[in-house]
């Protein structure tokens, strides 16, 4: 005899599957706690510390204060980056993550959106005040916002990337930054270059237009690359 | 929806070693079939092929609807395959309504699969506490919670009853019977045999 | 002519050339030492593999049978 | 290309050939350093030209090695070839020899034109970098215990590594564009005397056969390897 009706499964379709996952997600990135503090507490250490090994003499500061923001920015995101697919390989969740209704690749590009808005959105809030700190013209720090918050999502997109390769690896926290800072290159050329530009007086659009190209080209290769590293980890 | 599972001369390797080759199994829907044999002989690697997370050596995996006529194997694996392997897959962080919750919304669920999932498998104690504090039966039938909470045709089980009493195991075996009953299909690999009639298919001592 | 005096720049040329020297040589002599360890390790192998087969009925890894036990 | 995929008949194709690139490499090498040393110095950069000849094909060998390991990469990849994958493996090493001996000898012929050893240039910089997509390549293939797991994620990587490299080299070179309008010295061979071409490519030449050699050893070796390894299982399960 067929299943009763009210036992068909409602699929719970594409947004509700991305918004599901989305929802865990987060939650596990801001579990324990500490949240977007932990991000913002690394960027604060690093702005406070440069000053001290460098001099806080403004002269010497303001010029590289856009680049020292953008430099903190990428090794901020690396952060947390290892809890993204690790604990869910070693607990076995990611068998269920795999056999859902969303294809792999989503899984990857859904766990790089929450990395961006749990560690992406404090940093680029963070990037203007620590750049004003080192002594960033007051005039710069929406740009700074714009640039971190566009960054902010190609260091996630390619951090997951670097995350779902580390997977199975022994010190995994290390390798992905061994894997991942070459890739870094383009977004904090692009991203310290419209400070730069805009310092000088030029329009930084042409910058950020590069920058943006760069997240969504990250976007595409870390969908489909991160999906095969993560089946080769799996099977 | 998933009415008959086909494996066809399948052979399957795990770390460069090769486990079994020229497989051959019929499922049909209300059939069961146990996986036996020794350890490292293969049989989760099987269910691990069957739902997609290992990539077999040669052979032919196919699923097909109530006519025969053959399903999309991503298509059939998102929506009616349920592997449940030694490990729950649960956040040890985070409460056991959120993971039930959220497993079966992943896998797509009914109005009442939730609250039938609790009922079924006597969570709702458990429900708010964090999954650290469950013990490993405790773990298990949460983790069984997603089964009957996301009704999916074709179960692919591991060894599913090791942590449970003799209590949730004889519950299990009536939430077995009632799948089969609704024209499901189980392959389950286990060491001492299951509950409910089932085909026996012998791996083979490779090891 | 062969202009080995370089004098002002000689500090420069010399170690720059060396150094290739020596890699280029590391590597080469890296490549063909492992390509004569592992190719006589294949012989070896091979010699008393096929000494093994003649001498006893080579046992071929017994593929699973998928004898389907009768309904319980 | 597809001929060659198979282990046998790939090893019966390159077995004679092998001997021949390695002597090839050795005369061209000879040839090469003699012409190098026996061209006149050039009357503005004096006998630091020399240096050009040993770095500017180590730099080009060292980028061409990595496309070799991308593209093998994706086609251990895409089609599954256990060849492809040693293929790549094997250009790893050589590949990454070669980049350090362009950023050393780098850094030894900047040193007398601009007075410091390492010059933050477009070129020399972006080497620095192809260097760094080499450490992260061995990095993880390294790290990881399951030789298949490993093999495919570094061949996920040489893949990613050599879509991303002109990204990054175009970055890099924007940047520069940024920081220095004018590179001064653009040690490129355009520029270059024609006197100075014999040597220049007689050398080129010579690291591009020697590459050859290093890397088709390196793919017989890992075939023969993986055989044993093979062989040596095959004993232990009879035994």
């Amino acid at each position: 005899m067929s299943r009763p009706v009210d036992a068909e499964p409602r699929p719970p379709g594409l947004r509700g599957a991305t918004r599901v996952l989305l929802e865990r997600e987060l939650d596990l990135a801001w579990s324990g706690g500490g949240g977007p503090l932990l991000a913002c507490g690394f960027f604060a250490c690093l702005t406070a510390v440069l000053p001290l090994a460098a001099g806080g003499d403004p002269r010497t500061l303001s010029p590289v204060a856009g680049g020292i923001a953008w430099l903190a920015l990428a090794l901020a995101s690396l952060l947390s980056l290892e809890r993204l697919f690790e604990r869910d390989l070693e607990d076995g969740a990611l068998d269920l993550l795999a056999i859902g209704h969303l294809p792999l690749e989503s899984v990857v590009l859904i766990k790089a959106l929450a990395q961006w808005i749990a560690v992406g959105l404090p940093l680029a809030l963070t990037a203007p005040v620590a750049a004003l700190a080192l002594g960033l013209p007051v005039s710069l720090a929406p740009l700074a916002a714009l640039s971190a918050l566009i960054g902010g999502a190609g260091f996630a997109l390619t951090g997951a990337l670097g995350a779902a390769l580390a997977l199975g690896a022994k010190r995994g926290g290390l390798l992905i930054a061994v894997v991942v800072l070459p890739l870094f290159i383009p977004p904090v050329v692009f991203g310290a270059g419209a400070l730069e530009r805009a310092a000088s007086g030029q329009s930084p659009a042409p910058a950020l237009a590069f920058l943006t190209a760069y997240v969504l080209f990250a976007g595409v290769i870390a969908a489909f690359a991160g999906a095969a590293a993560v089946r080769n980890a799996q099977g | 929806m998933i009415h008959a599972l086909s494996l066809s001369d399948l052979t399957v390797s795990r770390g460069g070693r090769r486990l079994f080759t020229g497989l051959d199994l019929r499922l049909q829907a209300g059939e069961a079939v146990a996986l036996t044999g020794a350890n490292g002989a293969g049989k989760t690697s099987l269910l691990r092929t069957v739902a997609g997370l290992l990539r077999p050596d040669a052979g032919e995996i196919a699923f097909h609807d109530g006519d025969g006529n053959r399903l999309d194997d991503h298509l059939a694996r998102g929506r009616e395959v349920h592997f449940l392997g030694h490990q729950d897959g649960l956040k040890t962080g985070r409460t056991a309504r959120r993971e039930l919750g959220f497993q079966c919304d992943w896998l797509g669920h009914t109005q009442t699969g939730f609250d039938h999932a609790v009922e079924a498998f006597g969570l709702e104690p458990l429900l708010d506490l964090e999954v650290r504090r469950l013990s490993a039966g405790q773990r298990r039938r949460l983790a069984m919670g997603r089964l009957v909470g996301s009704p999916r045709a074709l179960w692919l089980l591991d060894e599913p009853m090791a942590p449970l009493d003799a209590r949730w195991r004889a519950v299990f075996a009536d939430q077995m019977r009632r799948h089969l009953e609704a024209d499901g299909l189980i392959l389950a690999a286990v060491h001492d045999p299951l509950p409910i009639p089932a085909r026996t298919l012998d791996l083979g001592g490779l090891a | 002519m062969l202009d080995l005096d370089m004098a002002p720049y000689a500090a420069f040329v010399w170690p720059a050339w060396g150094v290739s020297a020596l890699v280029l040589a590391a590597l080469t002599v890296r490549a063909v030492i492992a390509s004569r360890k592992w190719k006589r390790e294949l012989e070896r192998l091979e010699k008393d593999q096929s000494a093994t087969s003649d001498a006893a009925v080579s046992l071929r890894p017994q593929a699973a049978q998928s004898a389907i036990g009768p309904l319980k | 290309m597809f001929g060659l995929s198979n282990p046998q008949r790939f090893m019966r194709f390159t077995g004679p050939l092998t001997p021949v690139l390695w002597t090839a490499a050795a005369v061209l090498l000879a040839v090469g350093t003699w012409l190098s040393f026996t061209v006149p110095a050039d009357y503005q950069q004096g006998d630091t030209v020399r240096i050009m000849f040993v770095h500017v094909p180590a730099a080009s060998l060292g980028l061409g090695a990595y496309a070799a390991l991308g593209v093998s990469s994706f086609f251990a990849l895409v089609f599954r070839h256990a060849l492809a994958d040693a293929a790549a493996r094997a250009a790893a090493l050589p590949g990454a020899a070669f980049t350090a001996l362009a950023l050393f000898t780098g850094s030894l012929w900047g040193q007398p034109m601009w007075g410091t050893w390492w010059v933050w240039d477009a070129r020399l910089t972006s080497v620095l970098v192809l260097f760094l997509f080499y450490l992260g390549y061995m990095a993880l293939r390294a790290s990881i215990d399951d030789e298949q797991k490993g093999a495919r994620a570094a061949a996920v990587l040489g893949l990613v590594g050599l879509i991303n490299l002109p990204i990054v080299k175009f970055s890099v070179d924007w940047w520069n564009t940024l920081h220095q309008p004018a590179s001064f010295l653009t040690p490129g061979a355009s520029g270059l005397d024609p006197v100075y071409l014999p040597p220049f490519l007689t050398m080129l030449a010579a690291y591009g056969v020697l590459f050859a050699a290093l890397w088709l050893t390196a793919i017989r070796t890992e075939i023969r390897r993986r055989r044993v390894l093979t062989l040596r299982a095959r004993k232990a399960l009879e035994a």
